[in-house]
């Protein structure tokens, strides 16, 4: 039943994965990270059978920051910035959706072969952890806009995290809360700067921040 | 009570948020004096931490800690200095995270913990990215967005990496806490493939951080934009804290048995460093970037020096040391040059030996020392890992480290060279050459500073106190490194 | 010992007489009666007779010149080994000193020549400069020659006793080319034609003598003393090469040594009477073909020896 | 050693002083002057008593509590500091008159201070006994002695000389680095004891990363590029300490390795000759066609390193062909001629120092006729000149001579020995011949003949103590090459130093050679002093009218038609063309009469014309490949990450 509930959540993952790649607009994406951000934290739950109270209070902060408060600072950053709407893409999104299903298959079949340690027997946890983490880095590296990127950024997160919950669970929640504090203040961060961007630059194009080079 | 050296600039950094700028200033100073003071303890008798699993007082970690409580000691003091003759919008912004800056640093090296490390050193990123804004430009700006998210994907990939650790503790059935300490006995448990996965990708993480070439391209912008006492405090000691995650992984690799396979990647990186150093120092145009260039110089040296291992051990933490003492006081002296000359460009300047003449002995005895001359330390570090290089047989690499060294040295002796005895060549700066309307007067307070720091790596290079000398080898041997 | 200073001091008088033949024979082919054979001795006491009128250009290094240059001759003749006897100085590496000795007193023609600041006097200097490099390096491609078939570096080892024959019987063939090296470097150091034309009138295209031209009456007379007793110098090992002859009678020697300074003489004499003087610019490889002799002939005698 | 290293903290205390003291100038000056030349004096006494009982002290401290700063004083070391120390006590007491102008104090004071600082640093050299000491002293010695170089960044030709010294000092050191890092892989340990144990292959390996490196500091040939450069920058009693002794201690180098491989293999042999007669040949045919003076002097230092050279690979050859009389003569005279080299280049510099100081301009076509007007330096200047060009009855004479013995005994061997034995005696005779050119050239051009312009007019020569130097160097030339013996013996002693497995080197047929010299010297000296009596005799009571040069049919010769010194060399300097490649630039005589026109010529070192296109531009073109790298765009920057990543997980 467990297991059931896993994999469907992990589809729900991968398939974000296939909307984060396809979506052309920042909001929709936003919502994308959003979403994968609720079911990436909540998957403990159906992992571990029977969790401490402090584990079950770990996962639900998770679930706030990465699910709540990592969205919304994001889309402040946007409603504080009157964003002009496309992502940017460096490489088309057709190209990208191929790139992402591609993407799935390797991961699936990658992770057949390594040696990996889980305490779920779920087939899906760490093919979708690397594609989430490749995902993140994808869409750093081919959108241009600033935001598109900072959301890469989170994804590239969220995979870890995912990667993490065998590890997760078992280890100390105050490191692990560690962890989610620095990637929250980073985002955080990461906001302002968007926001400096924007009225310097008056837009989030990066292609205007390459004036520093040899 | 190890956790109170990085708590007490936590709070004050806290506090200066809200205190008037005068006063945020004294307690800049009055937390370097105490952080001195408490790491010196620390030293003295190395006290078990209150969260024993988390923290530990390791010899490289005390090494690293006693470099920046110095170096910030004295940092502070020339930016109080800084800060009246060069007046911020948002002081206190950068008075507190200069202060949380040393927080989040000083955790590092205390940490010994995987995770801890971990996330201080995303920490150091957090805390330093204000500073690097300071100016409020468009440049710093990109400075700072290049800064916050190369680093932060890197060190993503570093917690991937630590990730594998805990993977390759799970195959090999390695039930101990995840801190080095712990790990480092049982290292030969461990499941070699995983390891060395983790490794590559704590490299490349932390090497990001580090400045290790090719994912580098964040440094040279961040430290030519920051502020002067900030761009020594990156350059000085930040690029250490990086590295110590990188020996402290080293060290369970070592004692794994997996050395050439660390050793090799840290000689490839460190010699990609170095080249990739000497392509842009060659001909560098503004002097800040230059000696970014130069850091990464030397980090690749220290890459180098672990990697190859034996006396290049030693070697490379000498380098360390001196490194941060040396390019810290350059950092220093070119926050001088950028007051004098209104310019980054380095043929704006000129003349310095005869405008600033005490900065200009402080810089170009930096100059020296940082390109390998006696009597500085780094002297020292070079001769002893090009003597490990031969001695293990990597022949190329001495080649290749040799040929950048020189190339390295041609360009950055022409451009100090330029800025210290060269009539400035724009018209623009015609006034800034004679001496009547050169405004910049070298306050006492932004000048003795630099000769402290070199001042220590000058004695440092003929004479270690034996407390510091057990340090340094317990550390070296640590890692497999021998003095021989 | 004694028969070597009284042969020496033979040299340093009849010096002149011998230089005199050339002038003979010259106007022999001119079809002259020519001047007499004293003629040169007339010309020192008329000189020595006369005082001087010095250049207010000129220093002590003016006067200097002659002086040195005459007694560098008159040293280079001390070592050398006439008619078979020892000469009167002899060591190891007297050679070597001889031709350091003739440097110098080159060094202070050039130096008083110099001390005019007359143009002329700067481009005969120049020449007086170049010209004698390229001999120098010849004389010492003919030493390692002799050294090569003696394994000795002295003059005596040479020139004396029965050492030249000795030579010819080890090396004849090469020694041909020994000594016609030996006559061109005799003919550009002493700066006589095809190198130099002591008689020319065009102070432009001369070499020694443009350097003299401010040194007058006693100053002079050594100048001409020396350069009379540097060309008995070369003369005089020709004449030991091309006539090898140790014959036991004691005046034989003597009377052989002095035909082969006449051949010399008469030889010098004919090629000034019948050969125009080179180009400047040619003169160059006319003295490199000595240095190219010697090396050719040293090369044979690496053959012979082995 | 207690008194090496007494002698050693006097000269620093001199530095110090004057640099505390800066400000009381003439203060700092007398009390620099006097520390150090009486730390110099010190030294010299130790260094000679060591070299004359020919034992060995040693002394080590530790140093960064694992390792040593050792100290050995051997005859060689102790033969090389006497040179230095002699030398560098000359120039101390010559910079108190050269030092006097007040305008900067400080400048003079700072140029005292790293004056003492290369004196000790060159002192610690000689006596290091482990790699760490000797690099730490060399690189020290590089430093000190580039700010010597630049003491004057005014001069945009200063700076840039001394910016060439600096790369090239460093990059010679890089080989040296690498040649002991040979060292090290093999001993295993810092110190020089066992370095024999190398094998073949690294021994040879090992000596030509030295030659290069050390080759740099003493000039030769394809490295000598920095030289002519950076010697005329500095100082002129600067000048004379790096031109004299500084670039010795690449010589002692080059010694010193060679003694510790212990290896006689021909080849070295081979190499050094052909370096030296490279380099000496194109050394003097370079200074022939300077214009420069100073240069003209630096150039003429390659040269001697060349015919030092020389006698060392000579010596080597012996060694390898087991001809220990070969062997001796071959060292022997190398370091005879160290030493007379140091004491006459000084000399020389010391002398160009005071027409420079006086004159201020160091073009020789600006000068003329200032023997009248400057006596002591004119005939200082002389002896000078007559000792380079190794004229007997002078210094440079003696060295000469040993070193054409050793060469003579060369041609004895066959084969390659032979030739390369007759590649150095003619290329000494050709040396000489070009350096007697070349000096009689100086000489001519700037002591003799007329004022060529009013910086020449008139000037008088001043200054005590630079005197006392010039005379003091003359003398020594005198004495040395009269009386050769004594101190030829002291190259002896320094040659069996070297442990070429000779037990001990006997000196009396060696007394025999320099006794040979002393004859010669006398035979020369007592016929020029008859010669003058007959002068003088036939001169008794005759009128002596002085009139002005005959002008050869010119009415009115001006002192601007004198022979230049271009044109002077230029036939010699064509001859060697392609070697050295003279560019003249004069635009074409026109019309019928034409207007006054002007001539420039100068003569170009071909190593120095080879190095931008040779070495310079292929490494720029390299670097240029690779900095598109840093082309800011944030995107490949993180993808950068990634590919490293990728690429290393390859390796698992």
């Amino acid at each position: 039943m467990t297991l059931y509930t896993v994999d469907t959540l992990l589809t729900l993952v991968l398939l974000s994965v296939l909307f984060a790649f396809g979506s052309s607009r920042v909001p929709a994406l936003i919502k994308v990270m959003a979403f994968q951000g609720i079911v990436v934290s909540i998957i403990p739950f159906f992992i571990t059978p029977h969790m401490a109270t402090g584990a079950v209070i770990f996962t639900i902060a998770t679930l706030v920051i990465r699910g709540v408060l990592i969205p919304l600072s994001i889309h402040l950053a946007i409603r504080k910035v009157a964003i002009q709407r496309d992502v940017a893409p460096i490489v088309g999104y057709h190209a990208s959706l191929f790139f992402g299903l591609g993407l799935i298959v390797a991961a699936a079949v990658i992770s057949r072969y390594l040696n990996i340690p889980s305490i779920s027997d779920s087939q899906l946890l760490f093919p979708a952890a690397i594609s989430l983490l490749v995902t993140g880095m994808f869409l750093l590296m081919a959108r241009r806009n600033a935001i598109a990127m900072v959301i890469g950024y989170i994804m590239l997160e969220n995979g870890i995290y995912l990667m993490g919950t065998t590890f997760s669970v078992r280890a100390r929640h105050i490191v692990e809360f560690g962890i989610l504090l620095d990637v929250l203040a980073g985002v955080m961060i990461m906001a302002v700067i968007l926001q400096n961007i924007k009225q310097t630059f008056d837009d989030v194009d990066t292609s205007l921040l390459r004036t520093l080079k040899e | 009570m190890v956790e109170m050296v990085f708590i007490t600039p936590f709070v004050t950094g806290l506090l200066a948020f809200v205190l008037p700028k005068a006063v945020s200033r004294q307690l800049l100073v009055l937390t370097g004096a105490v952080h001195l003071v408490l790491s010196l303890l620390l030293w003295k008798n190395t006290p078990q931490a209150f969260f024993a699993e988390y923290f530990a007082v390791t010899p490289e970690g005390l090494l690293s800690l006693l470099v920046i409580s110095l170096l910030f000691f004295l940092i502070s003091i020339y930016t109080t200095g800084y800060l009246a003759a060069h007046s911020l919008k948002s002081e206190n912004i950068f008075t507190g995270f200069m202060l949380l800056f040393l927080s989040t640093m000083t955790m590092v090296t205390l940490s010994d913990h995987i995770m801890v490390l971990w996330i201080a050193i995303e920490a150091t990123t957090l805390a330093s990215a204000p500073l690097i804004y300071t100016h409020r430009s468009g440049a710093s700006l990109e400075a700072t967005w290049k800064y916050v998210l190369i680093c932060s994907v890197g060190i993503a990939m570093a917690l991937v990496g630590s990730l594998f650790l805990t993977f390759s503790m799970e195959l090999g059935g390695v039930t101990s806490a995840m801190s080095f300490s712990a790990l480092t006995p049982v290292a030969g448990q461990l499941d070699p493939a995983w390891l060395k996965a983790g490794f590559i990708f704590i490299v490349v993480g932390y090497g990001t951080k580090m400045g290790l070439a090719p994912m580098h391209t964040w440094l040279p912008d961040a430290h030519s934009e920051a502020p002067s006492p900030a761009s020594a405090l990156l350059s000085g000691v930040l690029l250490n804290c990086a590295y110590l995650g990188i020996f402290k992984t080293n060290k369970i690799m070592v004692s794994a048995g997996l050395s050439d396979f660390s050793g090799t990647i840290l000689i490839v990186f460190g010699l990609l460093s170095i080249v990739a150093a000497a392509t842009y120092i060659l001909k560098q145009t503004e002097y800040k970037r230059m000696l970014a260039y130069s850091s990464i110089e030397n980090m690749g040296i220290i890459a180098l020096g672990t990697g190859i291992g034996g006396l290049g051990v030693y070697g490379a933490v000498i380098c360390m040391i001196h490194h941060s003492l040396i390019k810290s006081s350059l950092f220093l002296s070119s926050g001088n040059i950028l007051m004098g000359y209104k310019d980054r460009l380095i043929a704006n300047t000129g003349q310095m030996a005869k405008q600033m003449p005490k900065t200009f002995v402080a810089f170009f005895a930096g100059f020296a020392g940082i390109s390998g001359f006696p009597p500085f330390g780094i002297f020292i570090g070079e001769l002893f890992i090009i003597m490990a290089a031969f001695k293990t047989g990597h022949y190329l690499a001495a080649g290749i480290f040799i040929f950048s060294l020189c190339v390295i040295f041609a360009g950055f002796a022409r451009q100090v060279m330029a800025i210290c005895f060269d009539t400035p060549t724009e018209t623009d700066t015609q006034p800034a050459a004679d001496q009547k309307n050169f405004l910049f007067k070298e306050p006492p307070g932004m000048v003795w500073p630099q000769y402290v720091l070199l001042l220590t790596s000058l004695i440092l290079c003929f004479f270690i106190p034996d407390a510091l000398y057990q340090t340094i080898v317990d550390a070296v041997h640590a890692i497999g490194g021998g003095l021989q | 010992m004694f028969e070597s200073i009284v042969l020496w001091l033979a040299a340093v008088l009849t010096a002149p007489f011998f230089s005199a033949v050339i002038l003979k024979v010259k106007a022999f082919f001119g079809g002259k009666k020519g001047p007499p054979l004293l003629i040169n001795y007339y010309t020192l006491i008329k000189l020595f007779k006369k005082g001087s009128v010095y250049s207010v250009s000129t220093t002590a290094v003016f006067k200097m010149g002659p002086v040195i240059s005459c007694a560098t001759a008159l040293a280079a003749l001390l070592f050398l080994p006439m008619a078979g006897q020892m000469p009167v100085i002899s060591f190891n590496g007297d050679v070597i000193l001889v031709l350091y000795l003739l440097g110098l007193g080159r060094f202070f023609t050039i130096a008083a020549a110099m001390d005019t600041a007359s143009p002329f006097e700067g481009m005969g200097a120049a020449r007086e400069a170049f010209f004698p490099i390229i001999c120098e390096a010849a004389m010492f491609m003919i030493l390692i020659f002799f050294y090569r078939l003696t394994g000795e570096l002295s003059f005596a080892a040479y020139f004396s006793g029965t050492g030249t024959l000795g030579l010819w019987q080890i090396a004849g063939p090469s020694l041909l080319f020994i000594v016609i090296a030996f006559f061109i470097i005799l003919v550009t150091e002493t700066s006589r034609v095809p190198v130099d034309d002591p008689a020319t009138h065009l102070e432009l295209t001369m070499i020694h003598e443009v350097m003299v031209l401010d040194h007058s009456g006693p100053d002079f007379a050594l100048i001409e003393l020396g350069s009379f007793c540097k060309l008995f110098f070369y003369a005089a090992i020709l004449s030991g090469l091309i006539l090898p002859f140790e014959t036991g009678i004691p005046g034989a020697g003597l009377l052989v040594f002095i035909a082969g300074l006449v051949i010399v003489y008469l030889v010098v004499g004919i090629i000034e009477s019948t050969i125009a003087r080179y180009r400047m610019d040619k003169v160059p490889q006319f003295v490199l073909t000595s240095f190219a002799l010697a090396f050719f002939a040293t090369i044979i005698t690496l053959e012979l020896i082995q | 050693m207690s008194h090496f290293f007494a002698a050693i903290s006097l000269i620093l205390a001199g530095g110090l002083l004057s640099l505390v003291f800066a400000r009381h100038h003439l203060f700092s000056r007398a009390g620099a002057t006097l520390l150090i030349s009486a730390g110099c004096a010190w030294g010299l006494g130790a260094a000679v008593t060591t070299l004359m009982g020919s034992v060995t002290h040693s002394v080590s401290f530790q140093y960064l509590n694992l390792f040593f700063l050792a100290f050995e004083m051997d005859a060689l070391s102790a033969f090389f500091l006497a040179v230095i120390f002699l030398v560098c006590l000359m120039a101390a007491v010559y910079s108190f008159h050269y030092t006097q102008d007040a305008a900067a104090p400080v400048k003079t004071a700072v140029t005292a201070f790293f004056f003492s600082i290369l004196v000790v640093s060159m002192a610690l050299v000689l006596t290091a006994a482990n790699i760490i000491t000797f690099m730490l002293s060399w690189e020290i010695m590089s430093l000190s002695s580039f700010f010597l170089v630049i003491h004057d960044y005014r001069k945009k030709e200063n700076r840039y000389a001394g910016y060439l010294y600096f790369v090239f000092s460093h990059v010679g050191a890089m080989f040296i680095f690498a040649g002991f890092g040979i060292f090290y892989k093999y001993t295993g340990s810092f110190g020089f004891t066992d370095v024999h144990i190398l094998t073949q292959g690294a021994k040879i390996l090992a000596f030509v990363l030295f030659f290069i490196g050390f080759g740099s500091k003493a000039g030769v040939f394809p490295f000598h590029v920095w030289l002519p450069h950076a010697h005329p920058a500095a100082p002129s009693h600067i000048s004379a300490v790096m031109s004299g002794v500084m670039i010795k201690t690449g010589i002692y180098g080059i010694l010193r390795i060679y003694s510790l491989l212990e290896l006689p293999a021909p080849a070295f042999g081979y190499l050094v000759v052909a370096a030296g007669v490279v380099s000496g040949i194109l050394g003097v045919v370079y200074a022939l066609g300077q214009t420069d003076i100073k240069r003209l002097l630096a150039y003429s230092s390659v040269e001697n390193i060349g015919i030092i050279l020389i006698g060392m690979g000579l010596g080597m050859v012996g060694v390898a062909s087991r001809n220990p009389v070969m062997a001796v003569l071959g060292f022997s005279g190398a370091l005879f001629h160290v030493l007379n080299h140091a004491l006459f280049k000084s000399l020389l510099f010391m002398g160009a120092g005071m027409v420079v100081h006086q004159t201020g301009t160091r073009s020789m076509d600006a000068l003329g006729g200032l023997l009248k007007s400057m006596k002591i330096t004119g005939f200082a200047f002389i002896i000078g000149s007559l000792a380079i060009c190794g004229l007997p009855p002078f210094n440079g004479f003696a060295g000469e001579f040993v070193v054409y013995l050793g060469g003579f005994q060369g041609i004895a061997l066959d084969k390659i020995p032979f030739a390369v034995s007759v590649a150095a005696i003619i290329g000494l005779a050709v040396i000489g011949g070009l350096a007697l050119a070349c000096f009689t050239r100086v000489l001519g051009i700037v002591f003799q003949g007329e004022p060529r312009t009013e910086a020449a007019r008139n000037r008088t020569e001043s200054g005590t103590t630079m005197l006392w130097a010039m005379g003091g160097l003359g003398g020594a030339c005198v004495i040395i090459g009269v009386f050769p013996g004594w101190f030829f013996n002291l190259s002896l002693s320094a040659v069996s130093a070297l442990n070429l497995g000779y037990a001990r080197i006997p000196q009396a047929p060696f007394a025999q050679i320099t006794g040979h010299i002393t004859l010669g010297a006398f035979v020369i000296v007592l016929l020029v002093l008859g010669m003058a009596g007959v002068r003088s005799w036939f001169y008794r009571a005759k009128p002596i009218s002085r009139s002005g040069t005959w002008g050869c049919g010119f009415t009115r010769p001006t002192s601007r038609m004198q022979y230049t010194g271009a044109s002077y060399a230029f036939e010699m300097v064509r001859f060697f063309r392609p070697a050295a490649p003279i560019e003249e630039q004069h635009p074409p005589v026109a019309g019928r009469f034409p207007a006054s026109t002007r001539y420039e010529s100068r003569v170009h070192d071909i190593a120095e014309r080879c190095m931008a296109p040779g070495v310079i531009r292929p490494v720029q073109f390299l670097f240029d490949r690779l900095r598109w790298i840093q082309h800011g765009d944030i995107h490949l920057y993180i993808g950068y990450i990634l590919l490293a990543i990728v690429l290393l997980l390859f390796f698992i």
